[in-house]
């Protein structure tokens, strides 16, 4: 069954909270090496189906495979992370009473065991990612700063450092360019491009102007459901599609930071 | 590194200044300091509040008196078990009149108790508030079955009337100096042992669990393991900590495992500086030193001084003296800058 | 068959007096994360103010009257409890929000002063309320089986409690507010509300709870300044057992406890029936870590 | 990051350094300054009188009986330094908190001893605060007066005992009671060492008397909620509670045992901690007919106890009582100055052998240490609780009793004594 290019597998997976279905038999292909974007309405299901694959929820039926045959449905988020999956959260989330270095540091593909991390010496090539991510993400003059003193923007770029230097196979972002000026999110949407070469990366975003200048496959969610899958034109042609988003557009543009 | 040193020298250097009681009274808060460190590892710098931290610190006080009071009872029962209707030696008190075992328990059986409270409480998630209540209830648990399991503990009483160690007398001073020397090593020891901790790649996913513990997890640590071990540690450590107090107080009781002894723990790391170890162990240091010489000439005062300093310092100065000190010498400077060495405390 | 009835029943009682401790607490804990470790002295509050109406009444009403003061120590427990519980949020717990865990630290503080006052306003010894005779004795139910009228008394007030917090919280405009921001600060802010006031008024509520359970338990218990340290660590239990944000929870948690600390006190003795208890809460929280009525968020912490 | 490792250095030695000169000022001044004190006298007296140690609990939860043994010590002191003190010097007292913590009781009295060299101390309450305070006195040869009824088994020779033993309250009630009261018993207590050693007493004494023991419980100190015990008495239908509960549970307990309908008509109770002090705490209506021992109570009718509850009044406020081990710390700071005057000195071990077979009208009536056991001989008092809080007495031993802490002369108690 598996095909040997699909990295990641989700199969008729359905969440519940408390009676109610967020998702619904939501399936799901993702190709190694594919920036794949995935859009819809409010309420349809997009961050919680980013959650089930990184393991933050568990589905009540349906299963996950990941590079083929591991099973990750019922994994724990930390043995995920280290299978390669990498989350960024909606909501910058990094560590602010840590420096940037620090969280840089951490954040490195390395053994993440106890008492790996108790006698780990950083290396001089460690070092050497490090200072590259910081020119990447352009914070190479404040390595020594607070995270939490960070602006917003700076943080979203320093949360992608992190998870770029983890080394994932698959990187899960929520609305990575939320609260970005025009500059930055054409600089992250390159960047992604640059990324997608060596990873998938699954993208959850509202700011359709974004979506129509990167993506190349998009998957649109309506009620937990797959609504309709391919290329942005095929999306836009669709009939449904248009159907759930006209006379929705403007309230879906106008609550970016809700999901 | 020089003021370290200094330190160190000062508190070898304390016995030619200090009295026998002093002596004895610095050598207790010493001992105090040590469950300060471990404490702050886990409070200040992993974010998880123990207010259980007083049991840690009676198995480990108990482990010794039980060692010390079969040597002052020299092969006979001692003297609670008889008046508590005992005819013989309970089976797991014997293999204590081994020094050596009763060291070794004294360490293991805290930190093997927080092993197994850490294995199940952090891998099912129950953190902040919970956590910190769920070690009040762990509280409650051990003081009463210790007061009603008299003829095997001593009950209320605790354990005292001890005479020997090794050999030697407790009542000596040359003995009591030993001790002392023993307690600096030892916390010099547990010292050193908690800055390396800090400054390794391991105190930063510490504080980064502190910061966002579900955060952490999808980078791919599991905090769990993480929050076991240092939760372990700094159970040792009070463990240790207790037993060293056996040794220079000549008693221990339930009364010291309480609620409100452990509460008392945090507080001098709170009032020292949570999140900075020489804050945390000059906090313990302190506030027993002002209560010692405070409480008696004012007892009452000293409620409300005791009480008013805790509400200020945890509402207004959440980094504790250490902080205020820092604020103090960083405003003379006119220096501040982003990397002002404060430390948010998120929600928890 | 006797000795069954009476258990049930003392279950019922002692389950009615944990709940009224921890009410209060429910609210101050359930709806605004404050862990108010000051809680039990303003039991203890509640009970003073019970000794202070009893002595003014002694002193300045007929003696025939004497009988009608527990009636008005309810409300005055309350509204002195209260009265603290406002100072209390205005002058510390506002800075604390979002500081669960300080929050429980610098209110025990808080609660070591307020022991303190009382030792030094009323004396260290314990202090008599003489329940009002209307109160004494008990109905008889079967031969040899008496439901004594204060547990009984007990009962009803605290379901009266919780009826007039069911009204408050989920029928009047107060409680809207409250509700609206306690689920969400910056919107109900945005639309008007003061939050300032909600939280003020919210936890002085549960103050004032706190006093009426004060009030109810000088006729069960002693009356000293370590009165609420007694209490703390129970109510604490309640809540948590019992899960944060619904009252359910919290009655649900309240009867737990109360019937199995009977159960097992009666079947072994007092403080083997206490770790039991304590046991089974600490193993109940393994398995379900937010007590019986979880609320469920979709937040990262 | 340089600035900030200078400021930790800096902050360390200031620190430390403090520290250091805390403990080691004090090493200088403590030997010519004594602490302040509650008595109110300051470092001029001291340097010409006799130094005393008091050290009760004056914080936490024993403070509520503590403080009160206290007041009666320091009236005792002020009363013989208004009478030209002991061996024409003042009396210094030096008061020191034991804060109902057991290791600070030990702390403090090292202190008293070793820092402030103090003729004696008069301390204590909890047989914990005592076996704490123990071995240090034995260490360092010190003399702890101990004011309260206790569970015996202990003859320490550092230590003299003014409340009774048990052979002086425990034992001597539960005749009373098998004679008068009935033959089932019901045995209450908190959960520690008193009760528990009192009920084992009591047990062999019951077999031994043809008594029958039909329930023993404990409930944890501070326990508030007595329905299912008062279910298990109802069960088990005695004809006496012998109740050694203590502090706060006596309010709970006595408060529900009237609620459950059952009065002191229907069931004798005898309690062993329940004295004036605490039936305020109590109530008067709920404790009315129940019954207790004692050695003293405030009606005790002596000419000495007339003075002493009169002076005690004046001192302290007209609504304070007095009780049992109020007397017995104020008798124990005369007992002592008459061993002082008799031995001429403070020496402990002049002072311990004057002290020998001395007698003196204390406000129970004339009492005098028993020289082997450093005892003392005391009369037994069986009370009843009146509606004015006061105590009728029903009951008394007519004459003093030889203390027997071993319970030696009782042939049933050898299965207690220690096997040695």
């Amino acid at each position: 069954m598996s095909q040997p290019l699909s990295i990641l597998q989700c199969n008729d997976v359905t969440v519940e909270f408390d009676g109610f279905k967020a998702i619904q038999g939501m399936s799901l292909t993702l190709a190694k090496g594919e920036l794949r974007f995935l859009i819809g309405p409010n309420g349809a299901g997009k961050t919680t189906m980013l959650d089930v694959i990184c393991g933050k929820v568990r589905p009540s039926t349906g299963q996950v495979t990941f590079n083929g045959d591991i099973d990750i449905t019922r994994k724990k988020e930390h043995q995920i992370a280290e299978l390669g999956i990498g989350r960024k959260f909606q909501a910058p989330s990094i560590f602010p009473s840590m420096t940037v270095l620090e969280n840089l540091e951490i954040a490195l593909r390395q053994r993440r065991g106890v008492f790996a991390t108790l006698f780990a010496r950083l290396q001089a090539e460690e070092q050497k990612r490090m200072k590259r991510q910081l020119e990447m993400i352009g914070l190479a003059d404040q390595e020594d700063s607070r995270a939490g003193g960070l602006s917003h923007g700076e943080k979203q770029w320093l949360e992608i450092g992190m998870m770029l230097l983890q080394e994932p196979d698959i990187l899960l972002l929520d609305e990575p360019v939320a609260g970005m000026t025009d500059k930055e999110t054409d600089k992250t949407g390159e960047l992604l491009q640059e990324i997608a070469r060596e990873r998938s990366i699954v993208v959850v975003e509202h700011d359709m102007e974004f979506v129509r200048s990167f993506a190349s496959k998009v998957t649109v969610m309506h009620e937990g459901k797959l609504l309709k899958e391919g290329t942005m034109e095929d999306v836009q042609r669709d009939d449904r599609v248009a159907e759930v988003y006209l006379g929705k557009r403007r309230d879906a543009d106008a609550s970016r930071s809700t999901a | 590194m020089a003021g370290y040193a200094a330190a160190a020298v000062a508190l070898f250097a304390a016995p030619m200044f200090l009295s026998d009681f002093r002596l004895n009274l610095l050598a207790k808060f010493l001992a105090f300091a040590i469950v300060a460190l471990g404490l702050d590892l886990i409070w200040g710098y992993t974010g998880i509040l123990s207010l259980g931290h007083g049991i840690f610190f009676g198995i480990g006080a108990y482990a010794m008196a039980m060692y010390l009071k079969l040597e002052a009872s020299g092969g006979r029962l001692p003297d609670f078990m008889g008046w508590s209707g005992l005819k013989e030696l309970p089976l797991f008190w014997q293999p204590f009149s081994s020094f050596g075992f009763a060291v070794a328990m004294g360490i293991v059986m805290p930190a093997l108790l927080a092993l197994f409270l850490g294995f199940f409480t952090f891998r099912n998630r129950i953190r902040g508030v919970y956590f910190t209540i769920l070690t009040q209830a762990l509280v409650i648990i051990t003081t009463t079955l210790l007061v009603g399991q008299q003829a095997f503990t001593g009950g209320t009483n605790g354990v005292t009337g001890f005479s020997k160690i090794l050999g030697a007398s407790l009542a000596s001073p040359d003995t009591k100096r030993m001790l002392y020397f023993v307690t600096v090593l030892v916390l010099i020891a547990v010292f050193v042992a908690c800055r390396y901790i800090v400054g390794s790649r391991f105190g930063k996913v510490l504080r980064a669990i502190r910061d966002g513990e579900n955060r952490v997890r999808f980078i791919g640590y599991n905090p769990a393991m993480y929050q076991m071990v240092i939760f372990t540690l700094s159970a040792a450590f009070a463990g240790i900590a207790g037993m060293l107090f056996v040794l220079h107080v000549g008693i221990i009781s339930p009364s010291m495992m309480g609620i409100v002894p452990s509460i008392e723990m945090v507080l001098w790391v709170a009032i020292g500086g949570r999140g900075t170890l020489i804050g945390a162990a000059m906090g313990a240091v302190l506030l027993n030193w002002a209560k010692s010489e405070f409480s008696t000439s004012y007892p009452e005062g000293w409620t409300y001084f005791l009480g008013a300093m805790f509400v200020i310092v945890v509402v207004f100065l959440p980094n504790g003296l250490t902080g205020l000190l820092g604020k103090i010498k960083l405003g003379k400077k006119r220096r501040v800058t982003k990397n002002e060495p404060t430390i948010e405390y998120p929600a928890m | 068959m006797d000795v069954f009835i009476l258990q049930l029943f003392n279950g019922i009682s002692v389950s009615s007096i944990l709940l009224l401790i921890a009410l209060g607490l429910a609210i101050t804990f359930g709806l605004m994360k404050v862990i108010n470790m000051a809680h039990g002295e303003l039991i203890m509050i509640g009970a003073y103010s019970t000794y202070l109406t009893q002595n003014l009444f002694h002193a300045y009403m007929p003696s025939s009257w004497f009988n009608w003061y527990f009636v008005i120590s309810i409300p005055a427990s309350f509204l002195i409890a209260f009265l603290f519980g406002l100072l209390l949020e205005v002058s510390l717990i506002r800075h604390l929000y979002g500081r669960p865990l300080d929050s429980l630290l610098a209110t025990w503080g808080v609660g070591l002063l307020l022991q303190q006052l009382a030792r030094s306003v009323f004396g260290a010894p314990n202090v008599a309320v003489t329940s009002p005779s209307w109160l004494n004795g008990g109905m008889r139910i079967l031969s040899d089986v008496v439901l004594p009228y204060k547990r009984l008394f007990i009962v009803g007030l605290v379901a009266a409690c919780l009826i007039a917090m069911y009204f408050y919280i989920y029928r009047s405009l107060e409680g809207r507010r409250m509700r609206a921001v306690m689920q969400n600060r910056d919107m109900a802010a945005c639309l008007g509300v003061s939050t300032r006031r909600v939280d003020a008024m919210t936890f002085a509520i549960g103050s004032g709870i706190a006093g009426i359970a004060g009030c109810a338990l000088t006729l069960m218990g002693p009356i000293g300044p370590s009165l609420g340290t007694y209490y703390i660590v129970d109510a604490f239990m309640v809540v948590v057992l019992g899960g944060v944000g619904k009252l359910v929870g919290t009655v649900l948690g309240a009867l737990g406890i109360g019937v199995f600390n009977t159960m097992f006190e009666y079947w072994t003795n007092a403080s083997l029936g206490k770790v039991l208890v304590f046991l089974c809460i600490v193993a109940f929280l393994q398995w379900r870590p937010s007590g019986f009525v979880a609320m469920r968020t979709r937040s990262l912490d | 990051m340089r600035n900030r490792k200078l400021l930790q250095v800096g902050i360390v030695v200031l620190l430390v350094s403090l520290v250091i000169s805390a403990c080691g000022g004090n090493k200088e001044t403590a030997s010519t300054t004594p602490s302040e004190t509650a008595g109110g006298s300051n470092g001029a007296a001291a340097a010409d009188g006799i130094k005393v140690g008091i050290l009760h609990s004056l914080s936490g939860t024993m403070a509520i009986s503590e403080v009160s043994v206290r007041d009666a010590e320091l009236m005792a002191i002020e009363e013989i330094n208004a009478a030209g003190g002991v061996l024409g010097t003042q009396i210094v007292p030096v008061v020191e908190d034991g804060a109902s913590d057991w290791p600070t009781f030990a702390e403090k009295a090292r202190k008293l001893i070793s820092e402030d060299k103090v003729a004696t101390v008069f301390g204590g309450w909890t047989s914990s605060s005592r076996k704490a305070m123990k071995p240090v006195f034995e260490e360092l040869n010190g003399l702890l007066w101990y004011p309260v009824q206790y569970e015996g088994l202990e003859a320490s020779p550092n230590i003299f005992y003014t409340g009774a033993t048990t052979n002086q309250q425990i034992v001597p009630a539960v005749d009373w009671l098998l004679e008068n009261r009935g033959k089932k018993m019901y045995l209450l207590g908190s959960d520690y060492v008193f009760p528990r050693t009192a009920n084992l007493i009591i047990k062999e004494q019951l077999k031994a008397k043809g008594g029958e023991l039909v329930g023993e419980e404990y409930t944890p100190l501070g326990h508030t909620d007595y329905s299912t015990i008062i279910s298990k008495i109802k069960e088990a239908e005695p004809d006496i509670v012998f109740n050694t509960l203590n502090g706060d549970s006596n309010v709970a307990f006595f408060k529900q045992l009237k609620d459950a309908g059952i009065s002191a008509q229907d069931l004798t109770t005898l309690s062993v901690s329940v004295a004036e002090e605490e039936i305020r705490g109590i109530g008067v209506d709920v404790l009315e007919g129940h019954l207790a021992a004692w050695n003293y109570y405030q009606t005790t009718d002596t000419p000495a106890n007339a003075a002493f509850v009169a002076n005690y009044k004046k001192k302290y406020g007209e609504d304070r009582v007095t009780a049992d081990p109020i007397e017995a710390g104020y008798t124990a700071v005369y007992l002592w100055k008459a061993a002082v005057e008799k031995a001429g000195s403070t020496d402990v071990a002049k002072v311990k052998e004057a002290a020998k077979e001395l007698e003196w009208d204390a406000p129970e009536g004339k009492v005098r240490i028993d020289g082997e056991t450093q005892h003392i001989y005391k009369t037994v008092r069986i009370g009843e609780v009146q509606a004015d809080g006061q105590f009728k007495e029903l009951w008394n031993s007519g004459e003093a009793v030889k203390p027997d802490p071993y319970l030696k002369s009782y042939e049933w108690a050898a299965s207690i004594q220690p096997s040695e």
